[in-house]
């Protein structure tokens, strides 16, 4: 294990990463709340920082191996084998570089429309920020679950004080489900702990062998921390009146991370820890997923509401992510992990986009728009760019990750693929009914002589289409970090007891 | 063999039961305090014969003369003149006749079947030639300085508290 | 020998130009950036085509695009007779109909934007027809699905051009599904999505069997039909040929250019393309030749009693895909690329044409409400006029050439359904005729039927437009000269160049029956035209009476068998119901919803119930406290005895 | 020489007679002086095992507890000022607030 203790940074880059925001928020704590201007320009540079500071990860990064790097370790609480351990590997270096780039359009597509307790806004996205690159960066399960935890107060407040109308039975509803799911993941980390010889260490975790049925028990009590934060059919509903009630900020950190942790959580536990449970409930996993893709995509169908239906249609794309991790092959992993970043790119496009025009006319309901195409030009051209992204049309990021995952997941099982391949027709059927209601047609009353989006608008929205083209077209640049994370993972899944491979067999026999 | 403390003893013991049951069942809380006063002297001198001299000091300085000065000020302050007149027990009183009654005989049967651990090494001969003062001193500054500074805060805290309860009362008002 | 990268590449920096420069800076100039760029194109493409007529061949990769595990796929290209062919094609009518929008188009609202989407579905064509592998004929695939997307909806703030371009997309989703399978399958076979690689190895699996979904199928069959799936959506072929008509709300030129002679026709490239797989499958060729043969059919038969101009046109191009569709299932690729090229020629100037008659007419549509046009718009009628010659298999004409080998081969090949192709394909042949030249005599023959205003406006297209016109009038009538057959003392230089790609069918008969069949589909050609003009200019009263004989037939055909509405009844409608009714209402609802909100008002009802102990008395909380002390108390004592 | 077990039994007497008052009395005043009375009963036990022990620590403890009881004196008071200042009352049986 000694060699994989590496930091190439040379000084304790993730560290900084998380505790800056916070030293964002300390500046916040000094500002006077009335001086409005400052605090918004001091939440924009903490971000922008934030976000530069993040890029020697980018350059740095060692793709040639699947060890962890940029790796902190100190002794935390050594009574009880507590480390504050730090590192990031090929599948989630991306998340903290999406991460800190979100955060930075949050502050600038919230700049005028948050106008109640700015300085308390900019405090908990910052928070917000800290809080996800810390759980994206923990390699100890004890300062994980802190993380995790941690996330969910300010986003809490996001959707409670900011939100829309029925914000708080949002907010509860949000709080609740997650609480929920991670209690039970808090009582498998215990167990965990406890086999393991008091051992909070994921790396050291992830190497050791668990008996079968405990491995079943441990399986399902992490799935239900992280299915809920997918969120998985049929744990799902959270989403659509969180994102809805959230504000535009709120929506777009839900969205472009905030769900990824449950993806990841997967990914970075419920796989190497569990190899044996993971391939027996692989039927299970890839059944709930292509449930969800057609589910969510046909809910889609009879949205009246903007946020809603991007919301369901997140339910959809989540799960072709989750179907493609459970594939268990390189395709529909690599494929699973980088939908996970499109669908952060992608759906975060969109509600920055449905904040972008929400601004203007303060009306989610679909039928309140039409026509905008003709008075938001500039507008209606980005706005497409994420449409067809999420359609996942050839070009764009989009169709990367989906065609990844449906081949991954073919190769899985044919059914499935085919099942969530109709899922893409559902897609293309939805947003473009979306697009033209609110795009096309005849110019509706309340958008008339609406203002194109300006620049600090553009700053906001822009870097999106740009990755939604640069993957599209490069997808390499981003899936070159992840070939041997990936291909390590899946020597440890795959490379199980002979117990877990007859009961898969079993179980796709009684599923055929 | 004298019967002398025995004889003290059965006094004090008396007394003090006594003057507890005046103390609860007064109608009139002006002789509740004042009966509470007598109490807390035999309890002093009860200490006495227990070489507990400093105990029983602040037992007069603390309780006597701080806590129920305190007590006697509260209750003139409020100036309870219907409270003569109002019932003094709560309805359910024989309820509580039985639960105390019920501690009283557990207290009693544990209390009869106590029996003592090796004797330590503060005898009566120690603490008569070195006196109470000085020995509970050395204790208290050495061995319990942490819990000593504690109490102090608590002190502090408590006259704070006290302060800002009553006075924020008042300005409402 | 890297120039060939400037075909697709041009027209795509004009269309980045454009879109990015275009709204503010360049404006009213955007014609000339885009019209260059696929010149330019045009200009490459005539010298590839030179290259490859001297033997040479390209098969090379750019970058690679995609790398997951032992998935691999470039951006790449291959250029071969197939390629060439379609890249002279292609450019060639996205030049000329550049040429011919900078006159249709003139001051649009939107010219600009008409200009990026032409250049960006130029460069989609072209990167699908010089695609190496399957992926990235899928990219070109759906670029072309999205421009034509756009430019159907180009007109975006109508309702029903909206509506058209939304339909046209998902209907081409439902074929890209089994396209996108197909790649699976493919992938999954042979390991990788080149051509070359999985056409080299395909021979190999002739006889494989594989389990898909359960049952057990033919794996060429399976890998050829899934592929078909996308061929069918693209080119409008039954049962999903129900987008092309609505996608006549475009601007005429796109029609011309996407709808007639190269998007569409990308079904046909693709069966084409992949030709060593469909000829190990009898059934897949038969399931072709079929599925061609009755959408001919079909959509000639609609044709014949349409009254918007357009539509006519597009349900002819259906029928003509079909016709080439036939030509594949019989294994007569050859002919049926030959078809889809000199279709391209003529079904564009047909549109263009359209577009000519609807510039004159201030966007009337309805043929009724035309007549005699002849007189006023003379380059027009006598372009459209050999166009629709072309189309009815006049002999000599580019459109003859073609259909002749594709009933020839049909009559004549190994395909056990021959036959029957060849009796559909000679009555659509009559049909085709007949509706083409109806629409010749009801627009610029008989009297003028429209208003008095649209008559006073009646006026002959500028030169922009006329231009384009005579130069693809030039193709209709000569580009079937490259394949004049043996028979009849021509080289079949087409089929001789075409067959290191797509091979040689050979026909089995005698010079006889070669000149029974020409013979037969020029007899239809010209009665079908005789017919018309004894319906329409001898006798106009006539199709009045014939509809009322046939009132029923006639109300089936005019609303297209009732395609749309069983599509409407059968999909849309029960999705959204079960979607409305009880996905949202019943599963989120009322099972799900109920256990998320029914778990904490359970809790939240039996902690009201609770809530009554809480009397807010402090002697009721002093007295259970202390006999809480008492029976703690009680049960240590009674232990410790 | 008494016996230790006296000392106890009435510590015990005194302990039980504060909790029946503090269960009875109306008067939240009264009810303080209850507790006041348990302290005490404490207090003597503590006083009369450290003797018999011969073990200083206990009268520590009592030192301690003494010095809470200031503590809660002062602060219990001051609240009772402020209760009565609010519902003009001192029987607590008229003090609800606290009802679910």
């Amino acid at each position: 294990m000694e060699q994989t203790m590496v930091n190439q940074a040379g000084f304790p880059i993730l560290s900084c990463l998380i505790f800056l925001p916070l030293l964002g928020v300390a500046a916040l704590l000094l500002v006077r709340r009335t001086n409005e201007s400052l605090i918004r320009m001091v939440a924009l540079i903490t971000s922008i920082a934030g976000f530069l500071l993040s890029l020697p990860l980018f350059t740095s990064f060692d793709k040639t191996t699947y060890a962890m790097q940029f790796v902190e370790k100190q002794a935390w609480i050594p009574a009880w084998n507590i480390n504050y351990h730090l590192g990031l590997d090929g599948i989630s270096i991306m998340f903290v570089l999406l991460t800190t780039l979100v955060t930075i359009l949050c502050v600038l597509i919230s700049w005028n429309s948050v106008k109640m307790k700015t300085k308390e806004f900019y405090i908990s996205i910052l928070v917000v920020e800290s809080a996800i690159i810390g759980v994206f960066c923990s390699l100890d399960f004890f300062l994980f679950y802190i993380f995790w935890e941690a996330m969910l107060i300010p986003m809490y407040l996001l959707i409670g004080v900011w939100g829309g109308p029925n914000r708080v039975y949002a907010a509860v509803k949000f709080f609740l489900y997650t609480l929920v799911g991670s209690v039970l993941m808090l009582v498998g980390i215990i167990v965990l702990y406890l086999y393991s010889g008091r051992n909070f260490n994921i790396v050291e975790l992830a190497s050791k062998v668990y008996p079968y049925d405990m491995q079943i028990w441990l399986f399902w009590a992490f799935f239900a921390a992280f299915a809920v934060k997918v969120p998985m059919f049929p744990v799902h509903t959270w989403l659509p009146d969180a994102h809805t009630e959230a504000p535009t900020a709120g929506s777009v950190i839900l969205a472009a991370v905030l769900i990824k942790m449950g993806a990841y959580g997967f990914l970075r536990f419920s796989l190497p820890i569990l190899p044996d449970a993971s391939r027996a409930m692989t039927p299970v996993m890839m059944t709930l997923s292509v449930i969800a893709i057609i589910y969510g995509g046909i809910i889609c169908l009879a949205q009246t509401d903007l946020k809603r239906l991007i919301a369901y249609s997140s339910v959809s794309h989540m799960g072709f992510v989750t179907l493609g991790i459970f594939a268990l092959n390189t395709q529909g992993m690599e494929g699973g992990i980088l939908q996970m970043l499109n669908h952060g790119i992608v759906t975060g496009g969109l509600f920055l986009g449905v904040g972008a025009i929400y601004d203007r006319t303060h009306t989610r309901q679909i039928s309140d728009y039409g026509g905008v195409a003709s008075v938001m030009p500039v507008y209606a051209a980005i706005f497409i760019v994420f449409t067809f992204a999420s359609i996942g049309l050839p070009a764009t990021n989009g169709f990367v990750g989906e065609f990844l995952i449906l081949l991954g997941g073919f190769k899985a099982s044919q059914l499935a693929g085919v099942l969530s391949a109709s899922g893409i027709i559902i897609g293309a059927g939805y947003m473009l009914w979306l697009y033209q209601r609110v795009f096309f047609m005849e110019t509706g009353q309340k958008v008339a002589g609406l203002k194109d989006v300006d620049f600090r608008e553009m700053a906001a929205l822009i870097p999106m289409v740009v990755l939604i083209f640069w993957i599209g077209i490069y997808p390499e640049a981003v899936m070159g970090f992840m070939h041997e994370s990936v291909r390590h993972l899946l020597e440890r899944v795959n490379d199980g007891s002979a117990n877990g491979t007859s009961l898969t067999k079993n179980v796709m026999e009684i599923m055929k | 063999m004298s019967m002398l403390p025995q004889l003290f003893f059965g006094y004090f013991a008396f007394a003090i039961i006594v003057l507890s049951l005046l103390v609860i069942t007064r109608k009139n809380p002006v002789h509740s305090v004042m009966w509470m006063l007598l109490l807390f002297f035999h309890i002093a001198s009860m200490y006495l014969f227990l070489n507990a001299e400093f105990i029983a000091a602040i037992q007069v300085i603390v309780y006597a003369g701080a806590i129920l000065v305190l007590f006697l000020f509260v209750v003139l302050l409020l100036n309870l003149k219907e409270e003569l007149e109002s019932a003094r027990f709560v309805g359910s009183w024989p309820a509580a006749v039985l639960i105390s009654g019920g501690i009283f005989v557990g207290l009693a049967a544990s209390m009869l079947s106590v029996s003592l651990g090796p004797k330590g090494n503060f005898t009566v001969d120690l603490i008569q030639r070195v006196t109470h003062t000085k020995v509970l001193g050395q204790i208290l500054y050495t061995e319990y300085l942490f819990p000593f500074e504690i109490a102090s805060l608590v002190l502090l805290i408590a006259v704070v508290g006290a302060i800002v309860l009553a006075k924020k009362r008042m300005r409402s008002h | 020998m890297q120039y060939y990268l400037l075909i697709p590449f041009l027209p795509f920096a004009a269309f980045i130009i454009n879109i990015l420069f275009g709204r503010k800076i360049i404006k009213d100039n955007a014609h000339w950036v885009s019209t260059l760029a696929v010149a330019g194109s045009w200009i490459v493409s005539v010298m590839t085509l030179m290259d490859v007529l001297s033997g040479l061949s390209v098969n090379q990769n750019l970058y690679t695009w995609m790398l997951s595990g032992n998935f691999k796929v470039s951006v790449g290209f291959l250029i071969d007779q197939l390629t060439a062919v379609m890249l002279i094609v292609v450019t060639t009518c996205s030049t000329l109909i550049h040429i011919y929008s900078i006159g249709y188009m003139h001051g649009d609202k939107g010219y600009y934007r008409f200009f990026s989407y032409l250049s960006l579905f130029t460069f989609c064509m072209l990167m699908l027809v010089m695609a190496n592998n399957f992926l990235q004929l899928y990219f070109g695939w759906e670029g072309v699905g999205l421009c034509s997307y756009f430019l159907i909806g180009y007109y975006f703030d109508k309702k029903s051009a909206s509506d058209a371009g939304k339909k046209a997309f998902i209907v081409n989703r439902f074929g890209d599904f089994g396209f996108g399978i197909g790649i699976f399958m493919i992938f999954i076979t042979f390991g990788t999505t080149y051509y070359d690689e999985v056409f080299s190895q395909a021979a190999g699996h002739a006889l494989t069997r594989v389990n898909f979904l359960g049952f057990d199928v033919h794996l060429m069959t399976l890998i050829a039909l899934l592929l078909f799936c996308g061929s069918i959506g693209k080119s409008a072929q039954m049962p999903l040929h129900v987008w092309l008509p609505d996608a006549m709300e475009g601007p005429t030129p796109v029609s011309a250019l996407i709808h007639a002679a190269t998007m569409v026709t990308a079904g046909v490239f693709l069966v084409a393309r992949c030709n060593p797989i469909f000829s190990l499958s009898e059934t897949a060729l038969i399931v072709v030749a079929m599925t061609g043969a009755i959408t001919s059919l079909f959509a000639a038969t609609i044709g014949l009693v349409q009254n918007d101009l357009k539509r006519i046109i597009a349900y002819s191009t259906v029928s003509q895909l079909g016709y080439m569709f036939l030509a594949c299932g019989v294994g007569a690729y050859t002919a049926g690329v030959f078809h889809l090229y000199t279709h391209a020629f003529f079904k564009a100037l047909l549109f263009l044409c359209a577009g000519s008659v609807m510039h004159a007419m201030g966007g009337e549509l309805n043929i009724q409400k035309m007549g005699s046009l002849k007189k006023f718009m003379p380059i027009t009628y006598w372009t459209m006029l050999l166009a629709s010659l072309s189309i009815a298999g006049v002999p000599g004409l580019a459109g003859f050439f073609s259909k002749d080998e594709i009933l020839w081969l049909a009559y004549s090949g190994a395909s056990p359904v021959g036959k029957i192709v060849w009796a559909m394909g000679t009555l659509v042949a009559f049909l085709t005729a007949f509706y083409s030249f109806r629409l010749i005599f009801l627009t610029f023959h008989g009297r003028f039927r429209g208003t008095h205003e649209q008559e006073h406006h009646l006026h002959e297209s500028p030169k922009t437009m006329t231009v384009p016109l005579m130069i693809l009038c030039v193709g209709a009538v000569a580009s079937g000269w490259v394949g004049i057959p043996h028979l009849v003392g021509g080289g079949a230089h087409f089929t001789e160049f075409m067959k290191p790609v797509l091979g040689h069918a050979e026909g089995h008969g005698t010079h006889a029956e070669e000149w029974m069949v020409m013979a037969i589909s020029v007899a239809v050609g010209f009665s079908g035209i005789g017919l018309a003009y004894f319906m329409y200019v001898l006798r106009p009263e006539l199709p009045g009476i014939v509809t009322q004989r046939f009132l029923a037939v006639h109300k089936v055909l005019f609303n297209k068998y009732y395609i749309d509405e069983l599509y409407s009844f059968l999909i849309i409608r029960p999705t959204i119901w079960v979607a409305k009714n009880v996905l949202i209402g019943v599963t989120d609802a009322r099972v799900i919803e109920a256990i998320v909100n029914g778990v904490p008002s359970a809790i939240g009802g039996f902690s009201r119930q609770l809530r009554k102990m809480q009397t807010g008395l402090l002697h009721n909380y002093a007295t259970i406290t202390a006999m809480g002390i008492f029976i703690i108390a009680a049960v240590m004592l009674l232990r410790n005895w | 020489m008494v016996p230790l077990n006296w000392y106890l039994i009435l510590s015990a007497a005194v302990f039980s007679i504060g909790v029946f008052g503090f269960l009875t009395r109306r008067n939240i005043i009264i009810m303080f002086m209850s507790l006041e009375l348990m302290l005490n009963a404490v207090n003597i036990s503590l006083v009369a095992f450290s003797h018999y022990l011969q073990d200083l620590r206990g009268h520590v403890l009592v030192f301690f507890i003494i010095t809470v009881a200031a503590a809660e004196a002062s602060i219990g008071l001051a609240i009772i000022i402020a209760l009565f200042k609010n519902k003009n009352t001192v029987h607590v049986d008229e003090m609800n607030e606290m009802k679910g």
